[in-house]
């Protein structure tokens, strides 16, 4: 149903333009974005279409551009800590985890144990969210927007859990280099109960109403396939990659925290279309709340949660370079860390997985699709701007 | 697909008939959670102005700022904290950092103004609808970000150290120092404490960065008695330390010693530099303990002839003759004024003034003279039986041990006092019993309560290791003698309090609980005056004089202008004192000995 | 991971091997062969994805440090090449015909580095900045406050004092100096 | 205040013979003070001097006293003997002065002066009426009470200061 | 500038060959102008309170904040009862939401966004970053005082403020709005060229009109 074929279409020359003659009243360009209800966050498309459908398409990034990278290497290795978050709003935790855990190994720190099952409870949660948000914006992409007032609603009642625990509603700045800031409030796995019961009672609402809908199969079976053979050229990791039947996910390959200690298969889908890409998501959005009640059922009640760290205000780190990687809800995150001895990062390189997926992934998956198939393209690869131009 | 895809979105109606999940008044319904890191609160009574928080804020949101009625005091800079919202993001690392724990964070997050000009304000002072609220931010308790407990000093131990007059405190180690040193949070409050207002933070950077030949410029800008004041010294400043309020003072004595102890005495000299071109005036310093020579040190460097005048055969005052050498070895006081001398200062031993040469004569010869003669003659209780001859002075006793003069040793002794000086006549003479007796029989009996002992509370914890007997609230009556003529001990009642309601000195006894501490020996260790029979009767009535002491101007310069006095005879007994004193009247000299135009 | 570097030293003239983890190391390695030695690493060693691509500036040293970072799925195993390259004219051979997504990595590192990769598809177009006009933000030598301070205002009325010299004034600053 | 001089105030009755006592004590004690003053060490001069100026004031304040007619009927009242407390200046021990006295010394023998002054007009405040020359005994109870304490302060701070 | 806005020949689709200049064709040369109030008290009184009753919010997440603009129209905190709503459009919307830090970049949208609205228009500031620069104080990209690019009638501390703190600045603009002193577009058009010498001196590529309505 979706042409791969671009033999008859536009070519690009080598330096990437399209060789088309934009003059000719046969193109039209359009742009969606920075201010559009149909774009993801702040940032544009630029699309060349004849007639309704896409022949080329440009991601325009950089609105949300702060110099991260740039301000990291002015603030020394705690100062650091609170900006990191902010990386990305929707899952902030990743940024958090995987710098800490980049300063940790690089300073040769040992966290608790504890801290190590608080991290993975936060990851998790984080996950849950981002992928609510998620369903929303898919669903409504197509026009639904039932399901995001629902989804937004019990992801609130996570935030709730959120605050009681780090403190904070969206940027939680909770792990910290050397643990985290500190163990759960009482009664918080109760909570915690409630609180995923009401998100699995309105999971099974949706999968009725969103997954179930003839509506939403029309428009999204089959819509948007990625290529395997694109998997590698294109850097496409986690459920994108998994929809794709790559059983691919970092928690499994390469465990990191507590995930050797709990019980999970990665998920994975076979047609590589907008809906399994849906159906990935809302899947492993049921095994994230799995992983919560394991580890609240496993994790350890006491103990220490942060480590015993130098004085911060001059903590110097040995020369190294390293990079340590997550499975975040959208894919591979990763920070790679360069430290020269000095009390502050060399570079610090943030790798999230909108950068590839936005760019060189939706500009080849979105032509030959139709106008109205974009937005819900690009939301089905699950791409938050902010991660991209950090 | 199917038909059930057509009809299972129709399930979505059952939500129909559910309760609305919508909050009914968000604006007043949800308070923050028990941990929300929301509006900032800070505890004036709590608040040292460290500005510790202002170092650590990544995004410079906080100015410290001094506040109507918060005067700077010593450990307390008098600056607040005042918060920028315009900058700040909520991150607590200010409340984490926070040296008292004065600083936390509210659960309100409600605030909303026209004019963008309002978000700054002084949390604590400014008052604020959220001051009061009990939830919000608080600091675990584990969380320190930096290590609070000091890094032990490796000692001798007891048991080596009960017949021997070692040094017992080896010195840090470089990577003990290293640790201790990163403790420091670099706010400096502890400069304003230390009389010579060394650059402490400075020093202790230079210790972390491994930089110790910069630390020794640092140290003699303001100090030539590193080596000294690295083991001996008050260290009042500890006392100002902001790390003391949730954890232990940094060390800042110990790395002084650490970092004089890691660069030869050669390579001081040379990192010193040579002084100044001379400016052919002489000056003749009377006493070459810590004052004296610093001034000496002061001026030689400004190419002024001086020279020492010392009653003793060594120099370094009461460094040397009062303080043993379990604390303070010799060739560590040596070493020190063995820099002072090659920056050309002469120092002429066992010169008493006002015997060997006169006053008169010195101020005939000399463009100025500083009397730096400290405080050598002990006081007595003048408690009956207090004139037997062995009853005797802590002072004389010491300065005795240190010229290495013989010593009839008794088998049993009692200390009266309970300063530094009582218990460095205890230890010594307890080691000296050690080495004839094999056996320690010292009674140290003084009227302050253990709480409220001059002494240092390492001197008290060390004393009691090797062996003293500390009795506290004694006072003494009476130095008891058999009809023999021989001294049996000293008799004391117990001191009930000693303060009156008006926190004065004022004791009160029970003459019932009367005791008598038996000893061959009784030693006053219970205070010290400075001998000043070398003025001579002329020069004493010419002098001003004030509350029993010369008199002098805030730079140390007496009644008469060629006369300069300074340390502990004109300011009591402290080793950084008497060195700030000799900077002090060495840069008042220098003034006065240079033409005004130079000067200006 | 030893194993690897002694198999591909064998063929290819390698620098210094640095092992972090069980599961990643970084190899230092010239600029001339990089890119066969990734399209060998890819095509023979099972090092198909492109982690990363980014670079260090080591401006002391007047280089520039990239660093591709691979990974092999199925060995679950990660590689950094580390290659130095100079920092004055920088240019590198690109790799956007090995792997597509390199080339949006490339656009970055010119922008915000300086760096170039001939033949990089749209290399030259503004990427995340636009219409900048000041030194690539990510040089060691491009001073972000100073800039920012330049450009922007910042709302007055800040002040502060520092606690030492504050107490000096208060207590103790002008006596001795009567 | 000597023994001899407590003993001639106990025999008296009526506050009139003791106020004239009492002026009779602060007299000699002032004179006795600046008798001192040139035999000390100039450093302690201000002491002597300071000693002799707080008696000289007392001195002032009886014959001013006695000098009112206002007070007669309650001069004539009789007084009881009062008792002792053990407080420091009991404890430090009077001693000669000799020739030249030092700064212990004088502080020693005021210490004492002050605490018998301090005892016994507290006595006589208690042992009179309410009124003038009750108020009179308390302030001077209150004076000598609170020189004794200064003294002992600096007691404290000139022989113990070797505490460091 | 970019090669569409240059002046140009195209040919229509009729086979014509006409010149256009994109930069003055396709907008209109006029700036604003200051909009007296109603002419009598009373009316502009009642306007006041239908414009404070309506805040129509310009769907443009501009930074962070946008986050918890979604909790906020959704049911659980359900800003529509109180006249709040999204719109997608300038054109409906008349209250600006500037969710935090403003790159460069977005300032220019920003401001593009922020003319093609219609007066009387609100700009509230969510944040540190709106007040004075916020986290990225030293940021080369961001600005610092949003006050200096556009008028604003409302901050709201915090980073990000909650929905609650939201909703609470949406009651003080409404006040604001109904005491008549929510002026910001008249204070916009009355400083006009104060407020266009600060954007174009932080956007470097001005290939825009001066006014873009």
């Amino acid at each position: 149903m979706f042409e791969l074929d671009r033999s008859q279409y536009p070519q690009k020359k080598a330096d990437g333009t399209l060789d088309i003659d934009l003059t000719s009243g046969k193109y039209l360009k359009l742009w969606q974005g920075p201010q559009h209800p149909g774009i993801t966050g702040n940032m544009a498309i630029e699309l060349t279409v004849c007639g309704d459908e896409v022949v080329d398409a440009t991601t325009h990034v950089g609105y949300l551009h702060r110099g991260f990278e740039k301000l990291m290497e002015r603030r020394t290795f705690m100062q650091c800590f609170p900006i990191v978050c902010r990386i990305c709003v929707p899952e902030p935790d990743f940024n958090e985890y995987c710098y800490a855990a980049a300063v940790e190994e690089l300073a040769g720190l040992e966290i608790p144990e504890l801290a190590h099952w608080i991290r993975t409870l936060i990851l998790e949660m984080g996950r849950v969210n981002s992928y609510l948000m998620y369903l929303g914006g898919q669903a409504g992409a197509f026009g639904q927007g039932v399901i995001g007032q629902w989804t937004t609603y019990v992801r609130d009642l996570m935030l709730d859990r959120f605050e009681e625990l780090t403190g904070a509603r969206i940027y939680h700045m909770f792990i910290i280099p050397g643990g985290v800031r500190d163990n759960l409030p009482d009664g918080f796995a109760g909570r915690m109960e409630e609180t995923l019961r009401e998100i699995e009672s309105v999971l099974a609402d949706v999968d009725r109403v969103m997954f179930h809908n003839a509506v939403f199969k029309k428009r999204a079976v089959g819509v948007g396939v990625i290529d395997t053979a694109w998997l590698d050229s294109y850097g496409i990791t986690g459920p994108n990659a998994r929809a794709a039947g790559v059983a691919k996910d970092v928690r499994k390959d390469q465990p990191y925290l507590v995930y050797p200690e709990l019980d999970f298969e990665a998920v994975t889908g076979k047609d590589s279309d907008i809906y399994t890409r849906a159906d990935v998501r809302r899947r492993d959005l049921l095994l994230s709340l799995d992983l919560i009640r394991q580890i609240l059922a496993k994790m350890p009640k006491t103990g220490a949660v942060m480590t015993k760290l130098p004085n911060v205000l001059h903590w110097k780190i040995p020369r190294g370079e390293t990079y340590v990687r997550g499975e975040c809800s959208r894919g591979e995150y990763g920070y790679y860390l360069v430290t020269d001895g000095s009390g502050y990062p060399r570079r610090v390189n943030v790798r999230g997985p909108s950068y590839t997926h936005s760019i060189a992934l939706f500009e080849r998956m979105v032509i030959n699709a139709n106008i109205s198939d974009v937005a819900a393209l690009l939301v089905s690869l699950h791409t938050y701007p902010p991660e991209i131009e950090r | 697909m199917s038909i059930s895809d057509v009809l299972s979105p129709f399930t979505a109606w059952k939500n129909l008939f559910r309760d609305p999940v919508t909050i009914k008044d968000p604006l007043n319904e949800r308070p923050g959670a028990a941990r929300y890191r929301g509006f900032h609160k800070n505890d004036m009574d709590k608040c040292i102005g460290c500005g510790t928080c202002e170092t650590i804020c990544q995004n410079g949101a906080i100015d410290m700022l001094p506040v109507d009625g918060i005067p700077a005091v010593q450990g307390d800079s008098g600056l607040r904290p005042r918060i920028d919202y315009g900058r700040c993001c909520w991150c607590a690392l200010c409340v984490d950092v926070c040296m008292t724990g004065s600083l936390t964070m509210s659960n309100e997050y409600k605030w909303v103004e026209s004019d963008p000009d309002l978000f700054r304000f002084t949390p604590g002072v400014d008052k604020k609808y959220w001051d009061n609220a009990e939830l919000g931010y608080q600091r675990h308790d584990e969380k320190h970000l930096m290590p609070v407990a000091r890094e032990e000093m490796p000692e001798l131990h007891p048991e080596a150290r009960l017949d021997s007059f070692v040094e017992i405190v080896h010195g840090y180690s470089i990577a003990q120092a290293k640790l201790e040193a990163d403790r420091c949070v670099s706010c400096g409050l502890c400069i304003a404490t230390c009389p010579a207002h060394m650059a402490i933070p400075d020093y202790i950077k230079a210790v972390r960065d491994g930089d110790y030949e910069r630390g020794v410029q640092l140290l003699y800008a303001t100090n030539p008695f590193s080596q000294v004041c690295g083991r001996v010294c008050t260290h009042r400043c500890e006392d100002s330390c902001a790390a003391r309020h949730e954890g232990d003072p940094i060390a800042i004595r110990w790395l002084k010693r650490h970092i004089i102890d890691q660069v030869p005495q050669e390579k001081v000299i040379e990192l010193i530099g040579k002084p100044a071109a001379p400016t052919g005036k002489k000056v003749a310093i009377i006493g070459a303990g810590p004052a004296g020579l610093t001034a000496a040190f002061d001026l030689a460097r400004l190419g002024h002839a001086v020279t020492v005048y010392e009653a003793q055969a060594a120099g370094g005052g009461m460094t040397r003759y009062g303080i043993p050498e379990y604390r303070l070895p010799y060739d560590a006081l040596d070493k020190d004024i063995a820099v002072i001398t090659a920056m050309g200062v002469e120092i002429k031993y066992n010169h008493r003034v006002g015997t060997d040469i006169a006053m008169q004569q010195l101020e005939a010869d000399y463009d100025a003279v500083v009397l730096a003669i400290g405080l050598h003659q002990g006081r007595s209780t003048r408690i009956p039986g207090s004139d037997h001859p062995q009853v005797r002075k802590a002072v004389d006793l010491l300065r005795q041990i240190t010229a290495g003069e013989t010593i009839d040793v008794p088998k049993s002794m009692v200390v009266i006092g309970g300063g530094n000086v009582a218990m460095d006549i205890a230890r010594s003479m307890a080691r000296l019993q050690m080495q004839h007796y094999g056996e320690i029989r010292v009674t140290l009996t003084a009227l302050e309560d253990k709480a409220h002992f001059l002494a240092d509370p390492v001197e008290i914890k060390e004393s009691l290791e090797e062996q003293i007997n500390i009795l506290d609230s004694r006072g003494p009556q009476a130095c008891v003698i058999d009809d023999n003529g021989k001294l049996l001990g000293l008799k004391t009642w117990k001191v009930l309090s000693i303060f009156d309601a008006e926190r004065r000195f004022a004791p009160k006894y029970d003459p019932t609980d009367e005791q008598l501490h038996e000893g061959e020996m009784i030693v006053e260790a219970i205070g010290q005056m400075a001998d000043v029979s070398l003025l001579g009767e002329a020069l004493t009535e010419k002098l001003e004089w004030n509350r029993g002491r010369i008199q002098i101007d805030p730079n140390g310069r007496t009644s008469e202008n060629w006369l300069w006095s300074a340390g502990d005879c004109v300011k009591g007994p402290d080793v950084i004192n008497a060195v700030a004193d000799g900077h002090r009247v060495a840069t008042s000299i220098h003034r006065a000995l240079t033409p005004q135009e130079a000067t200006a | 991971m030893q194993q690897l570097y002694d198999t591909l030293s064998q063929r290819f003239s390698l620098g210094e091997f640095t092992r972090q983890r069980a599961d990643l190391a970084f190899i230092t390695v010239g600029a001339v062969r990089l890119h066969a030695l990734l399209r060998h690493l890819r095509d023979q060693e099972g090092f198909t994805h492109l982690v990363l691509l980014t670079a260090v500036d080591w401006l002391e040293d007047g280089q520039f440090q990239l660093t591709y970072l691979l990974n092999n799925r199925a060995k679950c195993q990660d590689l950094g090449l580390r290659v130095m390259i100079a920092r004055d004219n920088a240019s590198m051979e690109s790799i956007h015909d090995l792997w597509a997504a390199a080339a949006t990595y490339q656009r970055e590192l010119r922008e915000m580095f300086g760096i170039d990769f001939p033949g990089s598809p749209r290399l030259m177009d503004d990427f995340i900045l636009e219409g900048w006009n000041a030194a690539p933000p990510y040089r060691r030598d491009f001073d972000t406050l100073e800039y920012a301070r330049a450009t922007y205002r910042e709302r007055p009325g800040r002040e502060t004092r520092d606690p030492a010299a504050h107490m000096k004034q208060q207590l103790y600053g002008d006596k001795g100096d009567v | 205040m000597s023994e001899a001089s407590i003993q001639r105030l106990q025999s008296k009755t009526t506050l009139k013979e003791i106020l004239e006592v009492a002026t009779e004590f602060e007299r000699t004690a002032r004179d006795f003070y600046t008798d001192l003053t040139p035999k000390v060490h100039k450093s302690i001069r201000y002491l002597v001097e300071e000693l002799a100026a707080e008696e000289q004031g007392h001195y002032d304040l009886f014959t001013q006293m006695a000098a009112r007619d206002d007070l007669e009927q309650q001069l004539k009242a009789e007084v009881e003997r009062p008792a002792s407390d053990h407080k420091f200046s009991d404890c430090i021990h009077l001693p000669d002065l000799g020739e030249q006295p030092d700064d212990q010394a004088v502080l020693q023998y005021a210490l004492r002066r002050e605490h018998a002054a301090m005892e016994q007009y507290h006595a006589l405040a208690q042992g009179t009426e309410a009124g003038p020359i009750h108020d009179l005994f308390l302030y001077l109870a209150n004076e000598e009470t609170k020189h004794k304490n200064e003294l002992e302060k600096l007691y404290y701070a000139t022989v113990h200061s070797g505490g460091v | 500038m970019k090669e569409e806005l240059l002046k140009r020949i195209v040919k229509t689709p009729d086979g014509q060959e006409i010149e256009i200049d994109p930069l003055r064709d396709y907008y209109c040369e006029a700036g604003p102008t200051v909009q007296p109030p109603a002419y009598t008290a009373i009316i502009e009184k009642l306007f006041n309170w239908a414009r404070s009753e309506s805040l129509w919010i310009l769907g443009f997440g501009t930074g962070c904040g946008a986050i918890e603009m979604r909790p906020l129209m959704t049911p659980r905190f359900d800003a529509y009862r109180y006249g709040i709503q999204w719109r997608p459009t300038p054109r409906q919307s008349n209250l600006f939401v500037i969710s935090g830090y403003l790159s460069v970049k977005t300032l220019k949208r920003v401001i593009r966004s922020y003319e093609q609205m219609q007066g009387p228009k609100y700009v509230v500031g969510l944040g540190s970053c709106t007040i004075n620069g916020g986290m990225y104080w030293d940021s080369y990209n961001t600005i610092k005082r949003l006050d200096d690019y556009l008028p604003v009638d409302v901050y709201i501390a915090g980073c990000m403020p909650r929905p609650e703190a939201l909703l609470a600045g949406f009651e003080e603009l409404k006040k604001i709005i109904r005491a008549g002193k929510a002026e910001g577009a008249n204070q916009y058009a009355a400083n006009f060229d104060w407020y266009k010498a600060n954007q174009k001196s932080v956007i470097h590529d001005w290939d825009m009109p001066d006014y873009n309505w």
